[in-house]
C-alpha cells in the first residue's frame, strides 16, 4: 500500500521523568508518523513509554511529566504550541483515544450512555434524541449486548470488557481522523477481541482513520498492523512494515521479542502411570450475590510429576479452584484429598503441615514479595517455619538461588532491586524451597513481557525435570499451555467442560466453547 | 527520602528545638519551675521591659516563665507522646485482632469504635475527669483513649488490604503462623501509615489537654503543662499577656510543626498507601 | 430608652435562690434585691455595721425569753398577696427551719435556741427562746430574716420556690436560670417605693475577659470579681470605676486533728503550730492583694467586732521559720505528705496562696500536697489532712459568735459534718456554752477571750485573710457596697 | 447494600445508643455521690438525707438503672437535681442557642472551607494553595479558647465593635460562630483539597479532557460530584468536632447553650442532666453520621445502584 502524506507525525519527542525514576526519560527522541487509513502498531516491553507517548499526543500528561522537546504535528500543525482552545476543539473530535485502564477511565458518577453522549454535546449541536440514537448505534457497533440497557448502566455495573467497549465507542463517536488505542483489547476474551479488531479495521477502511494501536501481543500485531514500531526504554528502536518487522527484524531487541513469542506447538504426552496424590472431588463454590457459581462440581486429580494446564475465559473460576486447592480460599462442598488426608475443613497447624506439599507462584511478581524483607530471609522463612534449622534452610536456599539463575549475592537484596523476571524466579525459588509435590502457577507469566516469559517458562521446565514436582498451570494463553502441559482442562462458568491431552484438544476438541477459543487465537492458525 | 522541602525541614527543626527546650530549657534558668518570687510578680519578658533574670518574664506568683515553659512543654510532650503511643498500641492491637478474626469479633470491635467516634471525646474526658477526680494516670488513660479508634479503624483497613496482598498470601502458604505474619510482615509494612496517624494524633492530644486545662481539668499543680500555664494566665491577657501568649504560641508552633510534618509524610506515603489499597 | 436597665455580669450564679437552702456566695449577692429582711444593718449611716434598722419589722422588744416583733403594715409580696404575721411566723417556724423534718434543715443552725414562734396578732409575732437571747434582732438581719409567703411556699415546695421565688423585695424575679442569668424587674408595689431601675439582670459570664470586654462595649453596667492583679487596669480605664470592699468573711485552712486517716501526723499540735509559724502570711496577703485586705494575726480578733476587737493583741504563733523548724523537730513528723484539699477557684487567690504556702512549708521541712478539686464533694472526700474553707463572721453583727462558736461548737458544721476535722475539747464546750448564754457584755467578752485562747491552744486551723469583693462600675452609676457578698441595688444604695 | 444493610445499620445505631446510656449511667453513678456538690458546701446530714430520698439515690444501682431505662422509653429523661425541672425542658431551652451557634459556625466553615479547599486543589502548589493550607493548619493547631479570648480582647475590648458575651442579637453570634467554625473550616479545607486532588488525578478526569471539554466544565461536572462523596462523610464526622467545640467556645463567650450547660452540670454533678445531654449529643452524632451515610449512598451511584 502506497503511503499518503502523514496525518499525524511525532518528531524527536522527548519526555522527561521526574527525578526519582530509574531512567531520565520516559520517551527519548521518538519519531514516527501515521498516514490516513494506516494502522501503526507500537509494541514493546512494559514501561517502555508507549502510554506516556500516546498521552503526550493527547496533551494529557500527568503531573510531573513534561514534554522536553520535539514536535507533534497533526495536519501540519504542532499540537504542542497550539492554543489550548484550538487543541481542545481537536480532542475528542479529530483525535480520540482509548485508554489502557477502561474501568478507571469512566466516571463512576454518570451513566455510561451519558458519558458517550457528552462527546456529542461538547462538539456538535445535535438534539438529545439524535444523540441518544447515535450512542445506541455506536453501542451496537462495538458489540455491546442490549445497548438500551447498557446506556442506563453505571460503569461499576459493567464488566471490564464492556467498559473497554464503551471507551472504544466514545473514541469512535465523532469518527476521528486519528485514533489512538492503548491496549484496547486486553480486558477482552479472545473472541470479543477478534470482533473489536474487525471493527477498527472496518473504521479505517470506511473513514480512512489513522490508527495508532498499542499492544504487547504479537498475535494482535499480526492481525491488524500495517506498520510496526518497536519501543524499548523510551527509545523507538525499529520501525517498518509489518512484513519486514515480522520476517526480517533488524534490531536485536526486536529479534529477541519475536523469538520469545510463544508458538502453538502441542507437546507430546509422557506416559504417567503413577496413582494421583491429589484428588479434588465435586468442589462447589458460590460467591454471595453471584448467580454463576465459581466452582460447580469440579473434580480434578493430579499425578506426581505431571503438568496440568487450566484454561478458560476470564472469570470462569480458575483462580478460585487454585486457591481452593491451596486452601487460601474455602469451598462450599467437595473434598480435596492430599495423600489420603482431606484438606477441606482443616485449620491451623495441621493445615500448615499439609499445605507444605503444595506451593504457589502468583501472577504479579511485583507484589508477591514482602517489600521490606530481604530475599534471603524470604526464602529461608518457609523451610524454617516447617522445622528446618537455619543452617539447613540457608544451605537449601543457596542451592536453589543458583538453580534459578541468580547470584548468591541476591540473597542480601530487597525485592525492589530486581526486575520482574528475576522476582518471578525468586518466587519460584521460594515455592520450591519447601520441596512441594505440587506447584500451582496462576497466570504466573502474564505480567511479564514475552522475553521474560520465555525465560521463566524454561526455568520451570528445568526445575520440574530436576525436582519432579507436579504442576497446575493456569493461563489464558493456549499456546503456552499447549507447549507445557500433559493435560489441559478447559473451564467455563465454574465447570471443567473439557479435559484432554493438548494435541487431542487442538485437533478434536468436542466442546463448542473450546472450539471458539481455539478459533480466536490471534495471529495464529493451528 | 532525598528531597525534603524547606517546610518539612522547618517543622523538624521546630520540633527538635521544642524537644531540646523541653529537656534542657530548665538549665537556662536559675530558678526552679515552682520557685516563687513574690517580689517579682508578672515581670514582662526581655524586649518588653524585662531583664535577664527572667528572660521570658514571670507569672502571677513570680515564677520564672522560662523554667515553667520548659517544664510545661516537657509534660505536654510527655502526655502527648504517652497518649498517642499507648493509643496507637491499643488501637492497632484491636485493629489487628479485628482484621484477623473477622466475623463477630470484628463487628464488635468496629462497633465500639463507632461508639467512641460518635461521642465527641471532650465530653467523655470532661465527665470522667470531673466525676473521678483528676489524676495523672487518668489523664494519660484518657489521652490514650482519645484517638485509639482512628488507629483501630486505620490498622484494620490496612491490615485487611495487606493481608490480601499476594505477598501476605504467599507467606501464609509457606506455613508461617499468623502472629509471625503480623509482626514480621504486616506491621513493618503498615508502620508508615500508622506513624502518619501518630503525627496527626499528637497535636490533637496537646490541644485536648490544653482545652481540659482551660476548663480546669487538665494537669494539676504543682505539675504543669503548657495548657495549664496558658489557662492560668488567661485572666491576665490584657495586662500581662506573656503568661498566656508564650505557652499558647508554643502549643501552636508545636502543633503546627507536627501537622505540617504529618501532612508531608502522608503525601509522601500516599502512593504507598494506594499501592496497599489496590 | 424609657426603661432603665442594669446589667450586672457575675462570675457565678447559684442554682437555687431560696433564702436558706440556696445560700452560697453567688446567691447571697442577689438575695436583698428579691427579699426583704425583718431587720437590716444600716450600712448607709453607720458603715461599721453596728446599727440595726427596721425593715419588715417596725419594732422589736424583749421580755425575758420572749421577743415580740411588730410588723410593717401593707407590705405586698410579688404575687400580690399582703404580708401577714402568719407569713412571718411561718418564715421562722419549726416547720420550715428548726423542727424534726424542716423544709430547710440548715435553718437549725441559725435558729439555735428557738422554742416557739407564733403569730399573736395580725401584725405581731412572738419568738420564744430556751435561754434569754439578746441577739435575736441581729439574727433576724441575717438569712432567716428574709420573709417568704407561706401559701406560695407550701404550694411550690422548697425546690420550686428556689427556682421561682417570691419575696417582698424591691425587685420581682421574672426568670431565674442558675446557669445563665437572673432577670429581675422593678416591683412597683414595693412598700418602700419602686427601686431605681426597671430591669435588673445578673448575667453569668465566667470568663473575666468577657466581663471586661462587655464593660468596655457597654453591654454590662457592673461587672463583678475583677482579678485582684487586674484592678489597676480598671482604675486606669476610661468610663469605669473600681469599687472594692472587704467582706465579713475569712478564708481559712482547717487542720484535720482526728485520727482519720490513721496515724495522721497533724494530731500532733507541735506540727500544727509549726505550720502556722512557717507561713509569712503578711507577705502573701501583701503580694496577692496589694494591701487591700489584711491577715488577722490573732484568730477571731476581727475589726468588725467593735468592743471585742483589740488592735494591740499579740499573736501566739507569729511567723518564725526557725521556731517552725524546731517545732517540726519536736513533733513526731517524719516527712509524710500532707494532703490539702482545695475547691478549685472558689475563693479569690486561694489557689495562688496555696501554691505559695506549699513552698513555704517545704522550707520548714513540711511536705504538703495541694490538691485542687473541682467541687466540694471531691474536696470533702476523705482522706485529707487539710481542708480549704471560708467562714462568715456576721451572723450576729458585731459579735464573734459565728466564727468561734456557731462553726466550731459540737453541733457546728466543722465538728459534725461528714468531713469534720476536729472534736471540740471539753473545755472548749464548757466555755462556749457559757459564752453562748451570756447576755452581759463584759462577761461575754471575757468568755470570748477564754474561748479563743482554748481554740488557739489546740489550733485546729488558721484564718487567713479577710475576703474581698470588687466590682467595676460604668461611669454614671454607683452603688454603696456593703461588707457582705450581697449587692444592695435598691433605693439608697444604688445611684444612677 | 439493600434493606439488610440499613437494618444492620439501624441495629448498630440502637446498640450504640444503648451502650452510651449504660456507660454514662454506670460511670456517673459509680463515681460517687452527687449530693454534696449540689447542696451548699455546709449542708447538714439531714439536708443530704432528704435530698437522697427525693432522688432515689438510696436505692441500688440496678434499680436506678432499670427505672431510668423505663423512663427513657416513655420519653422521660429525668429531672435536674438542681432545680427539679425536666431534663428535656432544660435542654429544649438551651438547644436553640447551640443550634443557632452551630449552624452559623458550620455554615461559615462550609462557605469558607470547601471553596478554599477546591481552589487550593486546582491551583496546587501555588501561593493560593500555600495560603489556604496555612489557614487550615492554623485553624487546626490554634486552641479555640485561645482564639476566642484573643478575639474578645481585640474586637470587644479594644475596638469595642462586638458584644463579648451572652446571646441576643445577631452581633452576639459573630465571634463565637467564627471561633467555633474556624477549626472545622480548616479541617474541611484540608480534606476537600485532598479529596479534590485525588479525584483530579483519576483517569476519568483524563477522559473528560480527551473529549475536549473545557477545564472548568470538567471540574464542575466531573470532579466535584466525585469529590463530594468523601466530603459528605467528613461533614458528618466534623459535626462531632463542632459539638465538642461548643463545650469550650460556649464557656469562653458565655453562650447559653448546651455545651456550657454540660460543663456546668458536670461541675455541679447534676447527673440526670449530664446523662441526658451526653445521650442527646450521642444521638445527634449518630443521627448525623447515619444521615451522612444515607446521603453518601444516595449520591454515590456505586452504592445507590447495586449490580
Ligand atoms: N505519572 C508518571 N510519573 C512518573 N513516571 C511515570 C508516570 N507515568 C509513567 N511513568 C514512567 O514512565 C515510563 C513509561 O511508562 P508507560 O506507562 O508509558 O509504559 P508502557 O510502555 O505504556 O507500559 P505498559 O505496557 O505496562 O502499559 C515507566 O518507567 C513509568 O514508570
Ligand atoms: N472475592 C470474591 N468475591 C466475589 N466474587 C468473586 C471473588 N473472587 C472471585 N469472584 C468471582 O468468582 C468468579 C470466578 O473468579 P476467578 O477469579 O476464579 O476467575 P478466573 O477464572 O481466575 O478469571 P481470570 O482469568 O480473570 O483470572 C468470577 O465471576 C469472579 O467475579
Ligand atoms: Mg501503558
Ligand atoms: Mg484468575
Ligand atoms: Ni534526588
Amino acid at each position: 500500500m502506497a503511503r499518503s502524506a502523514p496525518l499525524l507525525s511525532v518528531e524527536n519527542l522527548s519526555i522527561a521523568l521526574p527525578g526519582v525514576a530509574d531512567r531520565t526519560h520516559a520517551v527519548a527522541g521518538v519519531s514516527f508518523s501515521v498516514a490516513p487509513g494506516e494502522i501503526l502498531c507500537i509494541v514493546g516491553e512494559s514501561g517502555s513509554g508507549k502510554s506516556v507517548m500516546s498521552l503526550a499526543i493527547m496533551g494529557l500528561l500527568s503531573r510531573g511529566l513534561s514534554v522536553e522537546g520535539g514536535k507533534i504535528l497533526f495536519e501540519g500543525q504542532d499540537l504542542l504550541t497550539m492554543p489550548s482552545k484550538a487543541r481542545r476543539d481537536l480532542a475528542g473530535r479529530r483525535i480520540a483515544m482509548v485508554f489502557q485502564e477502561p474501568i478507571a477511565s469512566l466516571n463512576p458518577f454518570y451513566r455510561v450512555g451519558e458519558q458517550v453522549a457528552e462527546v456529542f454535546r461538547l462538539h456538535t449541536d445535535m438534539s438529545n434524541a439524535q444523540i441518544r440514537e447515535r450512542v445506541l448505534e455506536l453501542f451496537s457497533e462495538v458489540l455491546l449486548p442490549e445497548p438500551e440497557l447498557i446506556y442506563q448502566r453505571y460503569p461499576h455495573q459493567l464488566s471490564g470488557g464492556q467498559c473497554q467497549r464503551v471507551m472504544i465507542a466514545m473514541a469512535l463517536a465523532l469518527e476521528p481522523a486519528v485514533l489512538i488505542a492503548d491496549e484496547p483489547t486486553t480486558a477482552l476474551d479472545v473472541t470479543t477481541q477478534a470482533q473489536i479488531l474487525d471493527l477498527i479495521r472496518d473504521l479505517r477502511d470506511r473513514h480512512g482513520t489513522a490508527v495508532v494501536f498499542i499492544t504487547h501481543d504479537f498475535g494482535v500485531v499480526e492481525e491488524i498492523a500495517d506498520r510496526v514500531a518497536v519501543m524499548q526504554s523510551g527509545h523507538l528502536v525499529e520501525e517498518g512494515t509489518k512484513e519486514r518487522i515480522m520476517n526480517a527484524p533488524a534490531h536485536p531487541y526486536t529479534r529477541a521479542l519475536l523469538a520469545a513469542v510463544p508458538r502453538l506447538a502441542p507437546r507430546d504426552v509422557q506416559a504417567n502411570e503413577k496413582p494421583p496424590f491429589l484428588v479434588a472431588e465435586n468442589l462447589q463454590k458460590r460467591w454471595p450475590e453471584r448467580e454463576i457459581p465459581a466452582l460447580e462440581d469440579v473434580s480434578l486429580s493430579i499425578r506426581p510429576g505431571e503438568t496440568i494446564g487450566l484454561v478458560g475465559e476470564s472469570g470462569s473460576g480458575k483462580s478460585t479452584l487454585a486457591r481452593a486447592i491451596i486452601r487460601l480460599g474455602t469451598v462450599d462442598g467437595g473434598s480435596i484429598m492430599l495423600n489420603g488426608e482431606d484438606l477441606v475443613g482443616k485449620e491451623g497447624a495441621p493445615l500448615r503441615a499439609l499445605r507444605r506439599h503444595i506451593q504457589m507462584v502468583f501472577q504479579d511478581p511485583y507484589s508477591a514479595l514482602d517489600p521490606r524483607q530481604k530475599i534471603g530471609s524470604a526464602l529461608t522463612e518457609g523451610p524454617m517455619a516447617n522445622g528446618l534449622s537455619r543452617r539447613e534452610a540457608e544451605e537449601r536456599v543457596r542451592e536453589l538461588i543458583s538453580a534459578v539463575g541468580l547470584q548468591p549475592s541476591a540473597l542480601d537484596r530487597f525485592p525492589h532491586e530486581f526486575s520482574g523476571g528475576q522476582r518471578q524466579r525468586i518466587c519460584i525459588a521460594r515455592a520450591l524451597a519447601l520441596r512441594p509435590d505440587l506447584l500451582i502457577a496462576d497466570e504466573a507469566l502474564s505480567a511479564l513481557d514475552v522475553t521474560m516469559q520465555a525465560q521463566v517458562l524454561e526455568l520451570l521446565g528445568d526445575m520440574q525435570a530436576r525436582l519432579g514436582f507436579a504442576m497446575l498451570f493456569i493461563t489464558h494463553d493456549l499456546r503456552i499451555a499447549s507447549s507445557l502441559c500433559d493435560r489441559i482442562c478447559v473451564m467455563q462458568r465454574g465447570r471443567i467442560i473439557e479435559e484432554a491431552e493438548p494435541r487431542e484438544l487442538f485437533t478434536h476438541s468436542r466442546h463448542p466453547y473450546t472450539q471458539a477459543l481455539l478459533q480466536a487465537i490471534p495471529g495464529g492458525s493451528v | 527520602m532525598r528531597h525534603i522541602p524547606t517546610i518539612a525541614w522547618l517543622s523538624i527543626a521546630t520540633l527538635l528545638c521544642a524537644l531540646l527546650f523541653a529537656l534542657f530549657g530548665g538549665w537556662l534558668s536559675d530558678h526552679a519551675a515552682t520557685q516563687q518570687n513574690l517580689l517579682a510578680r508578672m515581670r514582662p519578658p526581655l524586649l518588653f521591659g524585662g531583664d535577664f533574670e527572667f528572660p521570658l518574664g514571670t507569672d502571677r506568683l513570680g515564677r520564672d516563665l522560662l523554667a515553667r515553659m520548659a517544664e510545661g512543654l516537657r509534660i505536654s510532650l510527655l502526655i502527648a507522646l504517652l497518649g498517642s503511643v499507648l493509643g496507637a498500641l491499643f488501637g492497632c492491637t484491636l485493629g489487628f485482632v479485628a482484621a484477623h478474626f473477622r466475623g463477630w469479633v470484628e463487628e464488635t470491635i468496629m462497633m465500639v469504635v463507632d461508639i467512641q467516634a460518635s461521642l465527641p471525646f471532650i465530653l467523655i474526658a470532661l465527665t470522667l475527669l470531673a466525676f473521678f477526680g483528676n489524676s495523672f494516670g487518668l489523664l494519660i488513660f484518657l489521652m490514650a483513649m482519645f484517638g485509639w479508634d482512628s488507629y483501630a479503624r486505620l490498622s484494620r483497613g490496612v491490615v485487611l488490604s495487606a493481608k490480601s496482598q499476594p505477598w501476605a498470601e504467599a507467606v501464609r502458604t509457606l506455613g508461617v503462623p499468623p502472629v509471625a505474619l503480623y509482626l514480621r510482615h504486616v506491621l513493618p509494612n503498615v508502620a508508615g501509615i500508622l506513624i502518619v496517624q501518630l503525627t496527626l494524633n499528637f497535636p490533637q492530644i496537646i490541644l485536648l489537654e490544653s482545652a481540659l486545662s482551660f476548663l480546669g481539668l487538665g494537669i494539676q499543680p504543682p505539675m504543669t503543662s503548657l495548657g495549664q500555664i496558658m489557662g492560668d494566665g488567661r485572666d491576665y491577657l490584657s495586662t500581662s499577656w506573656w503568661i498566656s501568649v508564650l505557652p499558647g504560641l508554643t502549643i501552636f508552633l508545636v502543633s503546627l510543626a507536627m501537622c505540617v510534618l504529618g501532612d508531608w509524610l502522608r503525601d509522601r506515603l500516599d502512593p504507598a498507601l494506594q499501592r496497599v489499597r489496590q | 430608652s424609657d426603661t432603665t436597665e442594669l446589667n450586672v455580669a457575675v462570675e457565678a450564679l447559684w442554682h437555687n435562690i431560696a433564702p436558706i437552702n440556696g445560700i452560697s456566695n453567688a446567691s447571697i449577692r442577689i438575695f436583698p434585691n428579691i427579699y426583704d429582711r425583718l431587720v437590716e444593718i444600716d450600712y448607709l449611716n453607720d458603715p461599721s455595721g453596728q446599727t440595726l434598722i427596721p425593715r419588715l419589722a417596725t419594732g422589736w422588744e424583749r421580755d425575758g425569753k420572749v421577743w415580740t416583733i411588730t410588723l410593717r403594715e401593707g407590705v405586698k409580696f410579688h404575687n400580690g398577696e399582703t404580708m401577714t404575721a402568719e407569713d412571718v411566723a411561718f418564715t421562722l417556724s419549726a416547720e420550715r427551719l428548726w423542727g424534726d423534718e424542716p423544709y430547710e434543715p440548715r435553718g437549725r443552725t441559725y435558729t439555735a435556741g428557738f422554742v416557739r414562734v407564733e403569730a399573736t396578732g395580725p401584725l405581731t409575732v412572738e419568738i420564744e427562746t430556751a435561754d434569754e437571747d439578746i441577739n435575736i434582732p441581729g439574727k433576724l438581719s441575717g438569712f432567716i430574716g428574709y420573709v417568704v409567703p407561706k401559701a406560695y411556699y407550701l404550694e411550690t415546695g422548697v425546690e420550686g420556690f428556689g427556682q421561682a421565688p417570691v419575696g417582698t423585695g424591691p425587685y420581682r424575679v421574672v426568670n431565674y436560670r442558675g446557669n445563665e442569668a437572673a432577670r429581675l424587674e422593678a416591683f412597683a408595689d414595693h412598700w418602700d417605693g419602686a427601686p431605681p431601675v426597671e430591669r435588673l439582670n445578673f448575667l453569668l459570664v465566667p470568663e473575666y475577659a468577657g466581663r471586661l470586654a462587655g464593660l468596655a462595649t457597654g453591654e454590662f453596667d457592673i461587672i463583678a470579681s475583677i482579678p485582684i492583679d487586674q484592678e489597676n487596669q480598671i482604675e486606669t480605664m476610661e468610663g469605669a470605676t473600681l469599687i472594692r470592699k472587704q467582706v465579713n468573711n475569712y478564708t481559712a485552712v482547717l487542720f484535720n486533728t482526728r485520727n482519720d486517716p490513721e496515724g495522721n501526723p497533724l494530731q500532733d499540735q507541735n506540727l500544727r503550730y509549726a505550720m502556722i509559724q512557717a507561713i509569712d502570711m503578711d507577705a502573701i496577703v501583701q503580694a496577692l492583694f496589694s494591701g487591700n485586705t489584711f491577715f488577722p494575726a490573732v484568730p477571731f480578733n476581727f475589726p468588725e467586732y467593735g468592743n471585742f476587737y483589740d488592735a494591740a493583741a499579740k499573736p501566739r504563733l507569729p511567723y518564725d521559720l526557725e521556731a517552725a523548724r524546731a517545732l517540726v523537730a519536736k513533733s513526731g513528723y517524719k516527712g509524710e505528705t500532707l494532703i490539702w484539699h482545695i475547691t478549685r477557684g472558689f475563693w479569690t487567690n486561694y489557689d495562688a496562696a496555696a501554691e505559695i504556702m506549699v513552698e513555704m512549708w517545704r522550707e520548714a521541712g513540711i511536705n504538703v500536697e495541694a490538691q485542687f478539686l473541682d467541687n466540694f464533694q471531691l474536696a470533702y472526700e476523705r482522706p485529707f489532712h487539710m481542708l480549704a474553707v471560708s467562714g462568715g463572721t456576721s451572723f450576729i453583727p458585731g459579735d464573734p459568735y459565728q466564727p468561734l462558736w456557731l462553726d466550731w461548737s459540737p453541733t457546728g458544721v466543722i465538728s459534725s459534718a461528714s468531713w469534720k476535722t476536729w472534736d471540740p475539747t471539753e473545755r472548749f464546750v464548757e466555755i462556749g456554752t457559757a459564752y453562748a448564754k451570756s447576755t452581759d457584755p463584759d462577761e461575754r467578752k471575757a468568755l470570748f477571750l477564754e474561748l479563743s485562747e482554748e481554740w488557739q491552744r489546740v489550733t485546729p486551723g488558721q484564718y487567713m485573710w479577710k475576703s474581698l469583693a470588687n466590682w467595676a462600675v460604668r461611669d454614671g452609676i454607683s452603688f454603696v457596697p456593703v461588707p457582705e457578698f450581697e449587692m444592695r441595688l435598691h433605693a439608697g444604695y444604688l445611684k444612677l | 447494600m439493600g434493606r439488610r444493610f440499613w437494618l444492620k445499620r439501624l441495629l448498630r445505631t440502637l446498640i450504640t445508643l444503648w451502650a452510651v446510656v449504660t456507660f454514662t449511667f454506670v460511670v456517673l453513678r459509680t463515681s460517687g455521690d452527687p449530693v454534696v456538690a449540689l447542696l451548699s458546701p455546709d449542708a447538714l446530714p439531714a439536708e443530704i438525707e432528704q435530698f437522697r430520698q427525693k432522688w432515689n439515690l438510696d436505692r441500688s444501682l440496678f434499680e436506678q438503672y432499670l427505672a431510668y431505662m423505663l423512663n427513657l422509653f416513655s420519653g422521660d429523661f429525668g429531672h435536674s437535681y438542681q432545680d427539679g425541672r425536666a431534663v428535656t425542658t432544660i435542654v429544649a431551652e438551651r438547644l436553640p442557642n447551640t443550634l443557632q451557634l452551630g449552624a452559623v459556625a458550620y455554615l461559615w466553615a462550609l462557605a469558607i472551607g470547601i471553596p478554599a479547599g477546591i481552589l487550593a486543589a486546582l491551583k496546587r502548589d501555588s501561593l493560593l494553595d500555600r495560603g489556604v493550607m496555612t489557614f487550615a493548619v492554623v485553624g487546626f493547631a490554634l486552641p479555640n479558647y485561645f482564639l476566642g479570648i484573643l478575639m474578645i480582647l481585640f474586637f470587644s475590648f479594644h475596638l469595642r465593635w462586638l458584644p463579648s458575651a451572652g446571646a441576643g442579637s445577631a452581633l452576639h453570634l459573630i465571634m463565637p460562630g467564627l471561633t467555633l467554625g474556624f477549626y472545622v473550616a480548616g479541617t474541611l479545607a484540608r480534606f476537600t483539597r485532598s479529596a479534590m486532588l485525588e479525584v483530579l488525578e483519576r483517569p476519568y478526569m483524563r477522559t473528560i479532557r480527551a473529549k475536549g471539554a473545557p477545564f472548568l466544565y470538567g471540574v464542575l461536572r466531573h470532579a466535584l460530584p466525585n469529590a463530594a462523596i468523601p466530603i459528605v462523610t467528613i461533614l458528618g464526622l466534623n459535626l462531632g468536632a463542632l459539638v465538642g467545640g461548643t463545650v469550650v467556645v460556649e464557656a469562653v463567650f458565655g453562650w447559653p447553650g448546651i455545651g456550657r450547660l454540660l460543663v456546668q452540670t458536670v461541675a455541679s454533678r447534676d447527673l440526670a442532666v449530664v446523662q441526658g445531654l451526653v445521650l442527646m449529643m450521642a444521638a445527634f452524632m449518630v443521627l448525623a453520621n447515619l444521615l451522612a451515610d444515607l446521603t453518601y449512598s444516595l449520591i454515590d451511584p456505586r452504592i445507590r445502584v447495586s449490580k
